[in-house]
């Protein structure tokens, strides 16, 4: 046989509750509990109301650059309400609602966006990674994290998430390649939300699919609607069991969609087709679990206002505490470089208001001391 | 002439060289139909098309790579790298091969590209998004390395550049994009690669500085009240040592200013070659007035770690004193 | 439907002549003329020889490392064979046959290995790129110059070679995904011969195929018997057609070994099965040529032995070229930096065997020269 | 003790450090059944297993980027990249992440990881087999770098750099791999990270080198006559200038060696420091004998390139006249 066929694959496209409310039984049976999808939708809920929030603080100065949200909150709760503690979330940017499921303090988003290192301390305990600013680099992380886990005999697994744009970056190929080969326990999710700031993703990835970036890894590979919380569940169950099981990679596509900006740095109507933007608010995660919720009698108006009170008043509270933090001290950044400062950046920190290179004058040998004149400057 | 800003001017020198010019190209993340995250290549999508305003996948290898490639194959790309902090994928690509296919192939296959980069802190911007990484550009021989300081440099730096037959990296300093205006003329022009610019005259001593930290000097001086020569570099590489030499053969006294870290910063090869040309007529040490030497603080501290007028006129002070 | 198939696709593998001498009369028909086959097989010859004297020269101290190319002619011989002049090869280090055979001079390749730059300089409208030292760096290249020869509405192809190795770089991904999203015309033939130096093809791709690694760019993909120049001439001419007409890439895989050593500084019998190797003496691409060519009578003895009497000269006369190159300058690095040689590096230049650091003491204002002793030494 | 080349005393290292710690591990190309393409991880996967050292895929930011995974999970991984000119891919790992994570995440991540790097030129390699990157390492704020030139001092070194609960750089200055034996003893031991060595006292200048370029000092120091105080650094950074300075307030003279290209070398930065910390008792300028300008040329030229016994005397009458 001249030519035969060596390889042959399909990608598959799951979806349980879908925009119009129909309700899949027999994948979602089971899938979660009642009494966790309210929990979720309220947990969603109040992500919301932060992502508003700070996009308000922002505009009014009091935040610096802000990437919304909006509309991307079922897939990183979908995904950490899979995870267990000892699992890895490690993120990207537009992650809150997962990373607060897990336990992150919301200020610490809050601060980091405000410019605040402070902010991305990480409880102990709690594993997941800061905030990633360049695209496509913490996949690595997650896939070394996840070796470590399978090194000491854990059983842990590491989830990362990352957007159309970042597949498109040589080190998620690195990444995939590594979990693949070395049989690592490493979920990629990825959120095609549709664009990489003004880039549409059929410049990242002209094919048919995004999940079929796994295939180049022989790694299962799945689709999923995004804002289909179950959708999301469904799969990440799948992944990691084969995870914890066999230490086999997955990568999941999520197809989602970003209803706002960028980032507020950002203003999307220059790119983007308001038909478009249109199409998508009706597909929103929120909107969808909430019509679920209320066919099954689980929800009302009255658990949506007592929710809205929730929401506002845990905000404001995270805000002031966002904000009430002390201004951090002006050698701040010394510290945390190294576990020894090394002499020469000592004397940089320590002298840094009252030399000009953070040299101690007294260092110049025979150079006199700067008159007091200007040293009180 | 007109009265541009920065971002301006540099967006003249593009539509103004893709005229002339077709084979000049743009590639990079969002420089089509937004114009570039700055805005910096605003405009130039719809005038001159889909072919030559191309939008690219995220990935800075890629964008330098390709780049690379079509240099070889006889265009003059202009590639963009959307901050500074993302110029690491492109490492690679920029020192193994943009830095040495001239080299390599005695002269057969060229690269004359104009890397634009953004660069240097002060605009409260996230993480990555405010280094100085100039340094590493200078010590990676091949490459010419280019920082202007004001619209009128930017223009005419700019049109050198992409002219010029070897790979050039054009720093854009972000923090003065939009700072001030400068009378630019409308036509076309050059500023040489490789000249320093004496920005003002003066007699107690040389102060040298490139990019935004230029204005930050101008302050300083101004507040000190002192007789002080300002030396703006506008070429990082190759270094015009012979204007600066000249002038602290005059003064006696240097101080440089740059917001890169100071450990093996530019600061370190200037203060040397004037040590090296200048031994005998130098009368203090030469100061360097720098970026610490850790990573650039998050926005809340970035101005505690940026050179700011009273750390500049510090050294002013310590360097008249020694 | 909730889950439903949204992309399913297939990795066909080609052989036309394999190493039994079965001759695919349907897919081989008119696809290399007859007198072709002999010029072709003869090349390969040649090729062989120059690849054994290196080897030797190497070994007796005339050469530094070289790697060989034995086993793996029939690959870069067959896709320069379909390439027209206009098209760019953009190689490796194991591409000597198809090299020669689009005119690059031989010593050019040994002038390489002796460690002089000039063996790097192209001929004049030779559209080679020099002996790729970095691993998978040079596909982006080739996609740039596929992209430069579309801008300017030229039909030109690109064609870039790579081993199994490079595909687990982050560039080679780039180089595809640019090609593919940007629709140009460029082919990314891989290598598959087994091994990264130590490291076998799995731990680079743990997949059934390296081919599929196309799919993830929606690239059409196609794998080779790369010992078997009829299958890639086969494979070639479709790529180069869809380059050439729909600005498409292709992904190639063939399927090869690496007879030798991975260069001259590797000893392979520290990490292969010498029955791995054994077993694949027996696919060698010349003795498969040689077999096919004499079942046509079209090659017999004696001109197996007038092509070694003539390979024996032609590499000797090249052996010769190459080592009685004078000595380069020892200024010559120098020269070829930048188009206008900055001052600086002009008095490191002029001065680099007069002074210390290139230096013109002179210039170390109120230095005196050193004495004249010194300056003799 | 016993007689050890430069290999054999890393190859010594690893294996007590994983005796010692099963926290090590070992990843790269080429590490495991080939024991590396220099036979430094030599016996080391028939020891220790393929959970312990492991062959990667061939990717260079893959190796590095995991390993900060592997770091950050508790881990202390000791990736080797096959040659300098190959950490290019891995740059960016290297300087946003492996350098940033402590500072990033105050302290709540860290990157214990070691990075083993063969180093410079004179092995008659192919091309981007025979660069110096240093200072480009020296210039990230957040790495340590460190570069034995003997035996005794690498394996005292890598232990101290396997320990070290921050990401080092670990250069091999490939040339001196097995050029000569010295004692080692078969115990551990450690090189603190951070302190030069006085090579040998002398009274009439300061030479300060680092790596193979220690030998050829050697040698012209012995050729000059000279009495010569040899500085060899072992540590980049942090940056042992304490040492140096009180050498050279002894001298009043000084000469740095490096095989890098000069300008934005590690050479200006402690020429600087130099200037900066000895200023009064400086008698000449501080001379710098390093690579040229240029890409480091294929090896018929590498060893014009590369300084020399020659060059470096040639510093040394230089700076005695002045
Ligand atoms: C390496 C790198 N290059 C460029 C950028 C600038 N940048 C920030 S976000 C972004 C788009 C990211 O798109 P995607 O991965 O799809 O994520 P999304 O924002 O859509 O969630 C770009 C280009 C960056 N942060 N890092
Ligand atoms: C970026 C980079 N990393 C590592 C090396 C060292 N190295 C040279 S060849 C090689 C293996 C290449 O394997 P493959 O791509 O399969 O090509 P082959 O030699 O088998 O043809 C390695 C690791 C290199 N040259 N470049
Ligand atoms: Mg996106
Ligand atoms: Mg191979």
């Amino acid at each position: 046989m001249p030519v035969k066929t060596v390889y042959n694959t399909a990608i598959e496209s799951v979806s349980i509750l879908d925009e119009h409310g129909n309700f899949d039984a027999k994948l979602g049976k089971g899938l979660i509990p009642d009494k966790d999808v309210v929990k979720l939708y309220e947990h969603m809920c109040v992500c919301r109301h932060l992502d508003e929030v700070a996009f308000k603080l922002q505009r009014s100065g009091r935040m610096g650059t802000y990437p919304e949200n909006r509309g991307q909150e079922a897939t990183s709760l979908g995904a950490a309400y899979v995870l267990k503690p000892q699992d890895w979330l490690v993120t990207c940017y537009r992650e809150n609602a997962g990373l607060f499921w897990r336990g992150l303090p919301m200020e610490s988003i809050l601060l980091h966006w405000m410019g605040d290192e402070r902010g991305n301390a990480i409880p102990a305990g709690l594993n997941v990674t800061p905030i990633a600013i360049p695209i496509g680099t913490q996949m690595l992380h997650a896939t070394g994290l996840g070796w470590s886990m399978k090194y000491r005999g854990e059983d842990g697994v590491a989830c990362t998430f990352f957007g159309d744009g970042a597949t498109s970056e040589g080190d998620f190929h690195e990444a995939a390649n590594f979990a693949a080969n070395l049989d690592l326990p490493v979920i990629f999710f990825c959120q095609n939300n549709g664009w990489a700031i003004s880039v549409p993703s059929r410049i990242q990835c002209s094919a048919p699919t995004l999940a079929q970036r796994g295939i180049a890894y022989g790694m299962d590979t799945i689709q999923v609607d995004g804002n289909d919380l179950f959708a999301v569940v469904y799969a990440m169950k799948a992944a990691v069991k084969r995870a914890r099981t066999h230490h086999r990679p997955t990568f999941i596509e999520a197809v989602t969609y970003r209803l706002g900006d960028h980032t507020t740095a950002d203003d999307a109507r220059r790119y983007r087709d308001p038909a478009e933007v249109e199409s998508w608010q009706h597909k929103d995660p929120i909107l969808r679990l909430r019509a679920y919720l209320e066919g099954k009698k689980l929800w009302n108006g009255a658990k949506q206002e007592a929710i809205e009170a929730h929401a506002k008043e845990t905000i404001s509270a995270v805000v002031k505490r966002a904000e009430d933090i002390d201004a951090p001290s002006n050698v701040d950044f010394f510290d945390s470089m190294y576990v020894t400062m090394p002499a020469d950046l000592r004397v940089q920190r320590d002298t840094m208001r009252t030399s000009s290179l953070g040299q101690n004058p007294a260092e110049l040998q025979g150079a006199p001391q700067p008159a007091a004149a200007h040293v009180a400057r | 002439m007109a009265n541009l800003t920065l971002v301006q001017a540099i967006n003249l020198a593009l539509i103004q060289e893709m005229e002339k010019d077709d084979r000049v190209l743009i590639l990079g993340e969002d420089v089509g139909r937004n114009g570039g995250v700055f805005r910096v290549t605003e405009g130039l999508h719809q005038r001159f098309g889909d072919a030559r305003v191309v939008d690219t996948p995220l990935a800075e290898s890629g964008i330098i790579g390709t780049a690379i490639g079509l240099a070889m194959g006889g265009l003059r790309p202009v590639p963009e790298i959307q901050f500074e902090g993302f110029l690491g994928p492109a490492y690679d690509q920029i020192t193994t091969h943009a830095a040495r296919f001239r080299t390599r192939t005695r002269g057969t296959l060229t690269c004359p590209l104009t890397i634009r980069v953004p660069v240097g802190g002060g605009i409260h911007a996230p993480e990555l998004h405010s280094d100085s990484p100039e340094s590493i550009y200078a010590h990676t021989p091949g490459l010419k390395v280019v920082m202007p300081s004001s619209p009128y440099d930017a223009k005419g730096l700019l049109i050198s550049a992409i002219r010029d037959p070897d790979p050039v990296i054009f720093f854009e300093p972000k923090r003065i994009y939009r700072a001030f205006r400068e009378e630019v003329p409308e036509d076309e022009y050059t500023v040489p690669i490789g000249e320093a610019r004496v920005v003002t005259e003066g007699e107690e001593m040389t102060m040298i500085s490139w990019g935004a930290s230029v204005i930050q000097c101008m302050n300083a001086i101004e507040a000190s009240g002192r007789s002080i020569e300002l030396v703006d570099l506008r070429t990082i590489y190759p270094l015009d040592i012979e204007t600066i030499a000249r002038s602290v053969r005059k003064t006696g006294r240097a101080v440089i200013v740059h917001e890169a870290p100071k450990t093996c910063g530019l600061g370190a090869e200037i203060a040397t070659l004037i040590m090296e040309h200048c031994f005998l007529q130098l009368e203090a040490p030469v100061q360097r007035v720098t970026g610490f030497d850790t990573v650039m603080p998050y926005y809340k501290l970035e101005l505690e770690y940026l050179p700011d007028e009273t750390r500049i006129g510090r050294a002013i002070e310590e360097t008249a004193a020694y």
